[in-house]
């Protein structure tokens, strides 16, 4: 019961959101119509568009529950980005360049390279920040712009395919994750995704562990006083938040791209931060948002392809979206607005 | 003999170096101290790269329309101004998320920015190039060696961003203004308490912020190409954010931390030239950073209720 | 009908996407052909643009440009084998996947030779000094642009095996303040010519020349007349061409798949001189007309990997 | 003849959703009158005054302000109206010095520049006349209680207020500076200044108050003059029933010494401390806040390590244990800020019922919710928890229910020493009576208790061995009955030094 009123609630301030980005498209000559027939039709028309829409949310699924693990725990991940990287770059170096293995073998030993990268990547700031308080913000955007040069040399010398292309060989057909339907690239990296909402999930409100994360998170003195240790908690979210982003990477090198391909990601990472708290830093939370990012982007995509409307308005256009689910007051507002408005047009 | 050293190349070099440090620190000094002012009053700043890419844009069109970079520069400052103010209504009053608002700001900023260059100069790429706001050499001093070339020979940013650092440090440290700020940021339920209206100040503040990330988006157009280009601040909003916490909220600190970040860019484009593998070259500046943050500056502290909504009638005191 | 499926970066990059679009353009007024693109955002995008174009299946031709698009085209290709494709930049080799790879290294070559002699004249041009240094600002240090570097210096050594060459990167391909600064720490360090390979940054070297009194070079298409005075001339691929002779050939019937490497020989590539104020000397022009030659003739091969600079300089002949 | 009306308030109603906080609430201040008000936790107290101040607003009911009616709908606007208020959570910025602190919202100023001397001497002489001793340039975060309830005092008092309202001021404060407060109260009173004071201290409230307004569960339960009342008749009033206000202790064999500390030493701010606790008794440690106790306390549950010396629990040095290890063997510790490291607020009671414990709520790593089910509900039953279910927040509970919780928490788990600071802080008579009783059972049922404490009745009262604590150092132990209140305040002060140290066998 709760959940549906959620959700209708949700579709409502969607709803008002296209209202609003559509005057802006209205004001600036376009026709809203056609614009949102595109983008609903693109999102969730037919199986491609949601097949399509869910290949966008996947990578946001992972970066999400990365900077919400983090969250919980108190402490601000910003670094997802880097993470991500580090793991892609782990699952393609594993997946192209291990001798001949069983394919789940090998699969499972790219997704645990993946995880285990991005988590020692994040484990760096934790280290710096539990020895030398340093702050994590900046550390992890640090470490993001490290890291991401750091995958760029490895993809351009170190590990580079021959050709014209900053990138690492293709992974060998046992490290692949395989795709769902041809057609499209809905890979079951998705799946991994979704089991790990609910492992996320189990791990937060049933374990210990997750429980004593929670508290650190809450009030870290009380924990402390409750014999909680502190630091270590927090290297360990850290650590788990590093390995869900690195498992985000290695997901779209092993079901997407099939190799690392230098600057892959358009920020999938920093996605995540507004994945995450939108979601209310709730691993079902983040499901629902990384999937509203995925139709938006999806949207997005086909808005952009099937009308002359310059793709910058997306942007615009997810603004919008954005704030409306973010900014709960204005939705109040806007609502109370409309509400007025219906009581003056009936007298 | 001094002639000769002064003329020697490592001076001449050194001289670039720093000459290239203060012009890669300005924006980024500027749009630090914005943060310092909306942070101060307890607001998350991350839609400072949108900020200054808006005040980018706005310098160009206003000396494109009125052919006067200073108005542009004007213009900049007003659009920053009511940019921060959406954020603030939003932040402030419907109490979204200021991480979250500040990432649609940065949409929001890139986004329309590039429609408007579209509609303007119907150019997806850049703008016309326009007046814009050229280095001014000050009267003698900028004949000293050295010194002269260095530090008298600046773009008027420069000296602004100077100048608003040492009022922004006045204002902070030595007006009743500053410090009921400071106090904001800390607890807004014990301002409050006392008469002050909270909320006029957090928006005061955030429009403050807003307009200096403006400038210094403005430096980027107006003061280094006299021209807009489509998402040129690429970038820098986060550094500034991480100038702004490296810096401790504190505005002398925040532009010395902008002055580091300046002083490892320039190190690292010189260091480029003696054909080190790119990458790692370009890993530098944040290297550096978290160098000089793990090692050195260990007490950061943010405005305890930075981030916080405050509901009068609902906070236990 | 065509379909574009553009790089990331998209359109108003002043350079590759820029002018492939004015190819497409011509087309539509000279040949009357309609034509849809897109400007995807991430390399996850490519695939679903360029499969939904496919399977609408209005398109007679449709062109993806951009190195990384190969790897969804080599997928989509084999989905839908009766739909023409062109790609730029990569090399798909596939029955109905028309690949065509530009030898920019070859027009580099020509502007480094170019450059190499330029730097030293100081007579024909004030600004010149003796100090013989020259540079090139990249965008990102990807093997692309690196194949720019790699034919500029072999092109100036080649002149003048005693040019020293800067090679820089801004780190990003809409960041033009800061390729500016590294163009200016070029100058400042005795360069007189760089070479901007950066995209939407490289108009910072420009700005950069100005504002030191120094000399550049544009890239792809003609970029002379931005700063006419300090712009000696571009280094120019006809990418607008290429694309318009692919519809073309299309509308006529006479596509052809295959893996074309298009370099001086096919007049893909070249140098231009025009729309620039600065009037290079004869004698220069008629030196790189007769390297263009050799080159053409193979009797150079230029490099497109500076691992292979010094080799190639050790073995060519003068 | 009847004094003229400072403030009245009228038929205040103030409901928080479903929750009514007042009911029809009166209340009648004469000028120049100190008016107590009275109530259990959750009674309405704050809710009310914070009507007066601006903070809430009444629901139904009117404001009159000397016989004017008046709408005061923020702060500012009862600032104007000369009201100020001192709330029960210090409103202080700690890192702001604090003269800042009292002067924000006033500032003297030259042309927009901050003048320092002005204030410096408008606020000098305010503290010189009331004798309120505050350090200036200090930051708050680094002064004692005691000195941070002064500012307090002084901030209202600087913004020239007619009505002062203190809402549980000496919930922190030792006995002299209660009587130092109440000295200033009446200095106030003599100048005609209107003082409406919060307290639970019945004792306090009859010394220092002309007039008590009871309040019960948001109702008004009347009110008395105080030359009328007995503590009696106010707790009757308060809770509805006889409220034991001394606890009768009972002779407890006491057994070995099961906890001691040798020589501890915490850089300057612990000197060799030496206590030994035995089975079945409770030591208080004595002394004004900011002597040591907190280090002593965060010492003795191993949040930081000593400079030297050891603590020994059972013959074992537990020196170098974890917080963890020692809440394992069996040591129960109750934290003086209950908000700070007691509860985690906003997460559910049962989440907060197991804290420190959750260990042995654990069945293969997964949390085992019927027997966290099973505790919660216990705890709630036998320690008297107000509360809707234990699925409510902890931000919920009233100051005296949150306190009980958190004393159920640790007796719940039988723990063998048990460490408790202030554990009757800002919580009302009832629940003292009741936590009293507990604390009494502990050492009934041989359990070792360490006591600190600001109250000196709760020492008094519950200590078989009293340790006065000041400066870091131990200056004197003894018996409780060693020790008359005046003598325990005289030594809390520093008037005996360490040598002339007298210990009864
Ligand atoms: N902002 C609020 N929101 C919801 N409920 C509140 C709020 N403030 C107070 N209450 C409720 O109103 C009732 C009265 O609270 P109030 O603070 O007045 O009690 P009090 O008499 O001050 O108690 P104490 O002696 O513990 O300070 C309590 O039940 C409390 O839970
Ligand atoms: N914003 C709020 N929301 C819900 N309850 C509140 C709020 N503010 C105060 N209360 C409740 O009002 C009641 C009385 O408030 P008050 O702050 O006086 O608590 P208290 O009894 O003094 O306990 P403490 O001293 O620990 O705060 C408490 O239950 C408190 O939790
Ligand atoms: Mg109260
Ligand atoms: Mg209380």
């Amino acid at each position: 019961m709760k959940i549906i009123k959620k959700a209708a609630n949700l579709l409502l301030r969607l709803a008002l959101a296209l209202i609003i980005a559509g005057i802006i498209l209205f004001v600036s000559g376009y026709s809203p119509l056609k614009a949102y027939k595109a983008m609903i039709w693109g999102a969730i028309g037919n199986w491609n568009g949601i097949a399509l829409s869910l290949v966008q949310a996947t990578p946001l699924i992972f970066t999400g529950l990365a900077v919400a693990f983090a969250n919980n725990c108190g402490v601000f991940n910003i670094g997802a980005e880097g993470q991500l990287y580090l793991g892609a770059m782990a699952a393609g170096v594993i997946g192209a360049y291990l001798p001949p293995l069983p394919h789940y073998l090998h699969l499972l030993l790219a997704l645990l390279g993946g995880a285990l990268f991005g988590g020692l990547w994040a484990a760096i700031a934790a280290w710096l920040k539990v020895k030398a308080n340093a702050n994590e913000v900046i550390m992890t955007i640090m470490l993001n712009s490290i890291g991401i040069l750091f995958c760029s040399y490895l993809a351009n010398y170190t590990f580079k395919a021959s050709g014209p292309v900053a990138q690492t060989p293709e992974i060998k057909s046992t490290a692949v994750l395989s795709r769902l339907s041809t057609g499209t690239q809905l890979s079951s990296a998705i799946f991994l995704g979704l089991a790990l909402i609910v492992l996320v999930w189990f791990v937060l409100y049933r374990t210990k562990f997750g429980y004593e994360i929670r508290i650190v998170g809450a009030n870290p003195r009380a924990a402390a006083t409750a014999g909680i240790n502190v630091a270590q908690k927090i290297t360990a979210a850290l650590f788990i938040s590093g390995t869900l982003a690195g498992l985000g990477g290695a997901g779209q090198v092993l079901g997407l791209h099939g190799r690392f391909i230098d600057g892959f990601s358009p920020g999938y990472g920093f996605d995540g931060i507004a994945v995450a708290i939108l979601g209310g830093n709730s691993p079902i939370g983040v499901l629902f948002s990384a999937l509203l990012f995925g139709l938006m982007r999806a949207g997005g995509m086909v808005l952009d392809r099937t009308t002359n409307i310059p793709v910058d308005f997306v942007l615009i256009i997810q603004a919008v979206i954005i704030v409306m689910v973010a900014a709960p007051e204005l939705f109040k507002a806007l609502k109370g607005g409309v509400k007025d408005v219906r009581t003056v047009v009936k007298q | 003999m001094l002639e000769q050293w002064l003329n020697s190349d490592a001076v001449f070099l050194t001289v670039a170096l720093l000459a290239s440090t203060l012009r890669m620190a300005t924006p980024l000094g500027l749009a630090a101290l914005g943060a310092v002012y909306s942070e101060r009053a307890g607001v998350i700043n991350l839609g400072l790269e949108g900020l200054m890419l808006g005040g980018a844009f706005f310098g160009i069109l206003g000396s494109y329309l009125t052919g006067n970079a200073w108005l542009g520069v004007l213009l900049a400052a007003l659009a920053g101004g009511i940019m921060a103010l959406l954020f603030a209504l939003v932040t402030l009053r419907y109490k979204a998320n200021h991480v979250v608002a500040g990432v649609a700001l940065n949409l929001l900023g890139l986004g329309f920015t590039t429609v408007l260059l579209v509609a303007v100069w119907g150019n997806r790429g850049k703008s016309p190039d326009v007046a814009g706001i050229y280095p001014i050499y000050i009267p003698y001093l900028s004949d000293l060696p050295i010194v002269g070339e260095l530090i008298f020979r600046q773009s008027p940013f420069f000296y602004l961003l100077i100048i608003l650092m040492i009022l922004s440090w006045l204002f902070f440290y030595r007006t009743k203004w500053g410090l009921r700020l400071r106090a904001i940021g800390e607890n807004p339920a014990a301002v409050d308490s006392l008469g002050i209206p909270v909320f006029t100040y957090k928006y005061l503040a955030v429009i403050a912020g807003g307009m200096l990330a403006a400038l210094g988006g403005a430096y980027l157009s107006l003061g280094e190409l006299s021209m807009f280009a489509r998402n040129m601040v690429s970038g820098r909003g986060y550094i500034a954010l991480a100038a702004n916490i490296l810096g401790n909220w504190n505005p002398i600190g925040v532009v010395l931390a902008s002055f580091l970040f300046g002083l490892a860019n320039a190190i690292e484009m010189n260091l480029q030239l003696y054909g080190w593998p790119t990458q790692f070259v370009q890993m530098i500046p944040y290297v550096v950073t978290m160098f000089v943050l793990g090692g050195f500056v260990r007490k950061v502290q943010a405005p305890k209720a930075l981030g916080q909504h405050f509901d009068r009638s609902n906070t236990n005191m | 009908r065509v379909g574009v499926v553009f790089a990331t970066g998209g359109l108003g990059d002043r350079s590759f996407n820029d002018s492939g679009y004015e190819g497409v353009k011509r087309a539509e007024k000279e040949l009357g052909i309609a034509f849809d693109y897109v400007e995807p955002q991430a390399v996850a995008d490519f695939e679903s643009h360029q499969r939904a174009f496919a399977q609408s299946n209005k398109y007679d031709l449709i062109i993806c440009l951009g190195f990384d698009q190969a790897d969804a085209l080599k997928k989509v290709a084999k989905e839908y084998p009766k739909q023409k494709f062109v790609l730029i930049d990569s090399d798909v080799d596939a029955p109905n996947v028309a690949a065509i790879l530009s030898k920019d290294h070859e027009k580099s070559f020509l502007v480094g030779a170019f450059a190499a002699m330029l730097t030293k004249d100081t007579k024909n041009f004030k600004q010149m000094n003796s100090a013989g240094k020259i540079g090139i600002v990249g965008g990102m240090p990807i093997p692309l642009i690196k194949a720019f570097a790699a034919g500029y210096t072999a092109g100036a050594k080649y002149i003048d095996p005693k040019i020293e060459v800067y090679e820089a990167y801004a780190g990003g391909w809409s960041d033009p303040a800061k390729a500016k600064e590294q163009a200016l720490i070029m100058y400042s360090r005795g360069a007189d010519i760089v070479f901007q390979a950066a995209g939407g940054s490289g108009l910072g070297v420009f700005k950069a020349a100005k504002q030191a009194k120094k000399y550049a070079i544009g890239v792809d298409s003609n970029q002379n007349y931005i700063e006419p005075d300090h712009i000696l001339f571009s280094a120019v691929r006809r990418l607008d061409n290429v694309l318009y002779n692919q519809i073309a050939d299309a509308m006529k019937g006479q596509w052809k798949p295959g893996i074309y490497k298009l370099g001086l020989k096919e007049k893909a590539v070249d140098y231009d001189l025009t729309k620039s104020n600065l009037k290079i000397p004869t004698a220069m022009v008629e030196k790189v007309e007769e390297l263009r030659g050799k080159i053409i003739a193979g009797e150079i091969v230029v490099p497109d990997k500076l691992e292979d600079v010094d080799a190639f300089l050790k073995n060519v002949k003068r | 003849m009847e004094a003229l009306e400072a403030l009245r308030m009228n038929k205040i109603v103030k409901s928080f959703g479903s929750l009514k906080a007042l009911d029809q609430v009166d209340l009648t201040v004469a000028k120049g009158e100190i008016h107590c008000l009275l109530g259990e936790n959750g009674a309405g107290k704050t809710t009310l005054m914070k009507i007066l101040y601006g903070i809430h607003q009444q629901d139904e009911g009117e404001i009159y302000l000397n016989a004017k009616k008046v709408k005061i709908s923020s702060p500012k606007e009862a600032i104007t109206q000369g009201i100020s208020m001192v709330f029960q959570h210090f409103m202080l910025i700690p890192n702001l010095s604090v003269m800042e602190n009292i002067i924000l919202g006033q500032e003297e100023t030259k042309m927009g520049i901050l003048a320092d001397k002005e204030s410096r001497n408008k606020v000098a002489n305010l503290s010189e006349k009331l004798g309120l001793k505050v350090r200036l340039d200090m930051l708050v975060e680094d002064i004692p209680v005691g000195e941070k309830q002064r500012v307090e005092i002084i901030k209202a008092l600087y913004r020239g207020a007619e009505i002062i309202i203190l809402d549980e001021p000496t919930a922190v404060l030792t006995p002299q500076e209660v009587s130092e407060l109440f000295k200033v109260l009446k200095t106030l009173k003599e100048d005609g200044k209107t003082i409406i004071i919060i307290t639970h201290k019945l004792k306090e409230t009859l010394a220092v108050a002309d007039k008590v307004t009871v309040l019960r569960n948001g109702k008004n339960q009347g009110s008395i003059t105080t030359d009328k009342a007995t503590p009696e008749i106010l707790a009757q009033m308060m809770v509805g029933r006889n409220v034991m206000l001394e606890v009768v202790k009972g002779k407890v064999e006491k057994g070995p010494v099961i906890f001691e500390t040798k020589g501890l030493n915490l850089k300057d701010k612990l000197k060799n401390i030496n206590l030994k606790i035995h089975a079945g008794e409770i030591v208080g440690i004595a002394g004004v806040e900011g002597n040591g106790q907190t280090e002593l306390l965060e010492t003795l549950i191993g949040l930081c390590s000593p400079t030297s010396g050891s603590i020994i629990f059972d013959q074992k040095d537990i020196t170098k244990d974890s917080v963890e290890e020692r809440l394992d063997q069996g040591l129960g510790f109750i934290p003086e800020d209950r908000n700070d490291r007691g509860l985690v607020n906003n997460f559910k009671l049962w989440q907060n019922a197991i804290l420190g414990y959750q260990k042995r709520y654990e069945k293969k790593g997964l949390l085992d919710f019927a027997a966290i089910t099973k505790a919660s509900e216990t705890i709630v039953k036998n320690y008297q928890v107000k509360v809707l279910g234990i699925d409510s927040k902890s931000s919920s509970l009233s100051g005296g229910n949150a306190q009980k919780l958190l004393v159920g928490r640790v007796f719940y788990h039988n723990p063998r020493v048990l460490i408790i600071a202030h554990p009757t802080r800002g919580v009302d008579v009832g629940a003292i009576e009741y936590l009293h009783k507990e604390i009494l059972s502990m050492r009934s049922q041989g359990k070792a208790i360490l006591l600190v404490s600001a109250d000196l009745d709760e020492i008094r009262q519950l200590s078989d061995r009293i340790a006065v604590i000041y400066e870091g150092a131990i200056t004197i132990e003894g018996d409780g009955g060693d020790f008359t209140e005046d003598e325990l305040g005289l030594y809390m002060a520093g008037g005996l030094r360490p040598e002339s140290k007298v210990v009864k066998a």
